[in-house]
């Protein structure tokens, strides 16, 4: 069951006066996982805004295995929480799978909110949820229908640490299950622990990339330093 | 289909297209063209004979129906153009879009005006809220809540999508208001639509020219418009070039 | 399909919950009301059982831009709108399911204000009641088609409340005008003219399907 | 003092830079203009003129509505009115502020309006101008001054647009019913009754130091 | 230059449904630096609001030095950035200053702006920037007036590394300079880097707290081992 091939050709995107991408190549190959780093602004959440579908391209294509785009395969996790603050997270979690058309949306319901540890405030309004909490069920959210891809921006925000571990085994279950992985974060150990390739984009371009499948820390480090030398 | 769905249109895409750099090649003939057709219609409006009841006020037959044809023609290339952006994404026709749309509103706002200066010259008042009229005040309003929408939304394409929608939408109306006549037929202060022979003798000509004269001027502004909107577009593009980027450490 | 249904749902739990639109609208109605009774003084009670309809039908108008811009204001937090524009599927379905829940509870406003007005306007409504039912419920329709898709553009380009009556009144005013003779025929107790009802057809029509067709180019961004 | 001014400027900034508030109010105005014709047709002109004071202040009401809901639509994203009552110093001022922003965005557009009107339903307001000036001034500022108040409450309960009409409204009767009262002896050419404005001078004033104290509650969570 | 005391007395804040917090007490001293640590939903974020003076408590008082709450003398970075998406990265401080009556906000704003590493986009409209660009903003309004006391939560989230460095450095020298300081984060690391006291929430009590001058590393991670212990 492994996630389809991603491919960007020449993705640019332009907002009214700011270019945030300026023609981006990126193959993520079948259960591959791809580690965006970057620094604030480099249009980390706006490549990844375009490989859910979520934003179109001014310029160039994306392919999934070489046909269209399908949003039903991708999972995709934002800076916004995507979700409803009058329904419940019990609700707001039976409404996505819904939406994905998602078998017996109840149970896949009840099993993510015990997995993310949101058992006991599961009939509570969202609304009133912590930074956390909120965090916590946006990725269930994304999780909803057991997407071939993941597209993650910054998942860590605001998990407390054993939160954030469980996500990390997770994450390496799913991507040894064969599941793709896109993920950006600003903590380079954790994108080392989980990604197994790398680009570094630096004002909407791509200045380096690693592909070897064993990434070390060190060697993401160095790239991420070269990278921002390289840039103007 | 939608624009640039997983095939955005070639990334450089040349500003202008080729069919607005074909279009933009017929500006100066037609400018010539339309010349001498305003000389023409000046002339065959002064000597066509004064309306014996209505008076010399009658003359504003020939801009008043013109004017409303060239607003009907500005929204219907708006409308379609819009249709062929959406399925196409060709960035050109929505340019093209804009242009109509505003010569359209601007031939509108003319009929609005010179509508009430005839009925006062012969109903007696500016006003009156009847259909037709009602109808093209409406026509107006739609349009003009299409250039406000391009407005607040900002030169991005997804107000340029929205506004082809919106431009869709407002088709709707341009029938209802040829055909509001008939519909609203007996009640009706304006008159009905031409037939073949209602104008009177010797009034023929000089509404034939007006109705040229005044597509021509239509065609005219619109080509100007339309090349005014793409130089926009090309500035637009090469400005957003420049380096822009995200914040910078600062340097010590 | 599952999709417009999974919307429906959402959005009336949403507001069973609260019941703030349904409260909303209607107590909005019932103020129109007596905002008229303050601006039109000095009628005789006769012209203005002959204004009923009319007025009825700006109440209907006014509190229906309320509940839609409120509608959407409800998946402007957290971006819930990107969450919708993620869902696999043609986005036709995901208009279609406001609509429906937008057409729902509307119409429950419209009956009980029509009860208030028949009440404060001395009118009785009972015997032109299919005609007047069949009248508003195809206008509501146009109302819903036009203002779901409307709604969904100004909420999108961040202007919302202000942009979307100057963009959905224009296109109601047909519906608005055929609406409004229909209905006065059928509270006076005449057929309601055939006219009117073709017009709502029609406009109904192409509003659904322009709707329809174009909310997969609204959600993008 | 200095609170006040800093808001009046942000406001107008925001308001300069995209002119939304201003043009949509403006144009809900005018479209209102249409819709009552459209809601009262066969009237004749002398019938409707006499309704216009009324229908004028309608239409300044709903206008006035869309505005105070946009004044705080601005302040909710990134819970900016948060940052507000973070502000040192009593939070009247913060009051004032927005009150002030308020009243000039409106005033600016009930001009216009009036001007639309008076070509619409063929009213000469020139001769009674300064009384009809003088009215709407004063209703405005009582409008702004609850307004601005509730308009703030509506939007810390979360459920704004459709909070605001519904508390506004009836504390606006009062200032509607003076205001339609002396613009309708304006518009007539007679003078403004001395009841007219002692009746909203008194509103205004009361609103105005409730508003001013209240805020500081408004404000907190 | 020392910021006030700071006392918290038996605090309580209730909302609707939810227990925030059950009975706080927390002493800040003239100058010091106090970390608030625990899981998701322990009360973090309402503390950090009801010592700013957003939120009331619904029991207990909170003083400073002895004295009424004082909202001049304290900066505030929260959850939400507090930022008007309409007007420029300048034009938000420049509003801030006035608000909080600076002598001359534009060149506060300015200098601020150089600070914080906006300067090339202090004329770009807010709504447009990325999650770093907007969080280092709201990091410049919560210091907009030099205020005495500064709370700040969570103020990583989002910052590329640089420009977590940089916060960091600022802070110490802030807090050496005698400005109060107190924070929340998930980074136990950071905690320990930036303050000399610290008190573990869990679910609205305080679990555990330390007031050592030197509060190393190791031992917070025990304390915060600890807390979670005791915790039902
Ligand atoms: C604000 C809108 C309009 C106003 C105020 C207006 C006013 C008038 C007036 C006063 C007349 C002369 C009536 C008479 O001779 O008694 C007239 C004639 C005419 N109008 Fe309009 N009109 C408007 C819109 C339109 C539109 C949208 C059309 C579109 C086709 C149109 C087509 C005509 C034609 C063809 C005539 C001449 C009819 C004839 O002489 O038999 N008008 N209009
Ligand atoms: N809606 C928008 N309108 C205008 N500009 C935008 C918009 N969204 C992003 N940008 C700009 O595009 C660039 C890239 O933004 P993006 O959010 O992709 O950065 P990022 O790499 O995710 O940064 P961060 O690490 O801060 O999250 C930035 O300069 C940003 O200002
Ligand atoms: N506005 C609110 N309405 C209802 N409950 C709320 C509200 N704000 C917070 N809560 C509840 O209060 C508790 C504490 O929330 P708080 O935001 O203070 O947690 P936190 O410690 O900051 O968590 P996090 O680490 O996730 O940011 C949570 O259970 C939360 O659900
Ligand atoms: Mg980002
Ligand atoms: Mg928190």
């Amino acid at each position: 069951m492994n996630s389809p091939q991603l491919k960007l050709r020449g993705v640019r995107k332009r907002y009214a006066s700011v270019t945030a991408l300026r023609g981006v190549d990126i193959t993520l190959a079948p259960g591959g996982s791809l580690a965006i780093l970057g620094p604030n602004g480099a249009g980390k959440s706006t490549l990844l805004r375009v490989m859910a579908g979520l934003a179109h391209p001014t310029a160039g294509r994306i392919e999934f295995a070489g046909g269209k785009h399908d949003r039903g395969q991708v999972g995709y996790l934002g800076h916004a929480t995507l979700l409803y603050p009058e329904l419940t997270a019990r609700e707001n979690l039976i409404f996505a799978g819904r939406l994905y058309g998602v078998n017996s949306p109840q149970a896949r319901a009840d099993q993510l909110l015990a997995e993310e540890g949101l058992g006991e405030v599961a009939e509570r309004r969202v609304g009133g949820f912590s930074r956390g909490m909120a965090q916590r069920l946006s990725i269930a959210r994304a999780r909803v229908h057991s997407p071939k891809l993941l597209l993650l921006d910054e998942p860590f925000t605001g998990l407390d640490e054993p939160a954030a571990q469980r996500l990390t085994e997770r994450l390496t279950t799913l991507s040894a299950e064969g599941h793709g992985l896109v993920l950006t974060t600003h903590e380079i150990s954790r994108a080392a622990r989980l990604a197994r390739s790398a680009v570094i984009l630096v004002d909407g371009t791509v200045q380096e990339s690693i592909d070897s499948d064993a990434m070390s820390e060190a060697e993401l480090r160095a790239a991420y330093a070269r990278a921002l030398e390289a840039a103007p | 289909m939608k624009p640039g769905n997983e095939t955005a249109p070639n990334p450089e895409a040349d500003i202008p297209s080729p069919l607005e750099a074909r279009m933009s090649r017929w500006r100066r003939p037609l400018g010539i063209v339309l010349g001498l057709l305003t000389i023409g219609y000046a002339w065959s409006v002064v000597s066509a004979p004064i309306d014996h009841t209505q008076g010399v006020i009658q003359k504003i037959l020939y801009v008043h129906p013109p004017l409303a044809y060239g607003a009907y023609l500005g929204f219907v290339i708006t409308g379609f153009a819009g249709m062929v952006f959406l399925g196409r994404g060709r960035e050109d026709l929505d340019r093209l879009a804009i242009a109509s749309a505003e010569v359209g509103v601007i031939f509108c706002t003319l009929m609005l005006v010179t509508g009430p200066i005839w009925a006062r010259g012969t109903w007696g008042v500016w006003w009156s809220w009847d259909a037709r009229l009602t109808v093209t005040l409406l026509l107006w309003f739609v349009y003009l809540a299409y250039l406000l929408l391009r407005g607040f939304g900002g030169r991005n394409p997804r107000t340029a999508r929205f506004a082809a929608i919106y431009g869709v939408l407002g088709l709707v109306l341009i029938p209802l208001n040829y055909y509001v006549i008939e519909i609203f037929g007996s009640r009706s202060m304006h008159p009905e639509n031409l037939k073949q022979g209602s104008l009177g003798d010797g009034m023929g000509l000089p509404f034939l020219l007006g109705n040229l004269a005044l597509a021509g001027a239509f065609f005219y502004l619109l080509l100007l418009r339309w090349e005014v909107e793409s130089q926009r577009a090309r500035e637009d593009d090469q400005g957003s070039e420049a380096r822009v980027g995200g914040p910078r450490a600062p340097k010590d | 399909m599952n999709v417009a249904l999974a919307i429906l749902w959402k959005d009336l739990v949403s507001e069973w919950r609260s019941r703030d639109r349904v409260v909303a609208m209607l107590i909005f109605s019932i103020l129109m009301a007596v905002v008229f009774h303050f601006a039109l003084p000095d009628q005789d009670p006769e012209a203005l059982r002959a204004l009923t309809p009319g007025l009825l039908w700006t109440a209907y108008l006014f509190a229906a831009l309320l509940g839609l811009n409120r509608s959407f204001a409800l998946e402007l937090e957290n971006d819930a709108l990107g969450g919708l524009a993620l869902a696999p599927g043609n986005r036709g379905w995901i208009f279609l399911g406001k609509a429906a829940a937008n057409w729902v509870l509307i119409s429950i406003v419209q009956v009980l204000t029509a009860g208030v007005f028949a009440v404060f306007y001395r009118v009785d409504l009972l015997p032109g009641l299919t005609g007047l039912a069949s009248v508003v419920g195809l206008g509501t329709l146009g109302i819903c088609a036009a203002g779901t898709l409307l709604a969904a553009m100004a909420v999108r380009t961040g202007f919302r409340e202000v942009l979307l009556p100057v963009l959905l009144l224009p296109a109601l005013f047909p519906i608005l005008a055929g609406a409004v003779q229909g209905s006065m025929a059928a509270v006076a107790g005449r057929p309601v003219p055939f006219e009117s009802l073709q017009l709502l057809f029609v406009i109904d029509g192409v509003y659904l399907i322009v709707a329809f067709l174009g909310f997969d180019y609204v959600l993008d961004e």
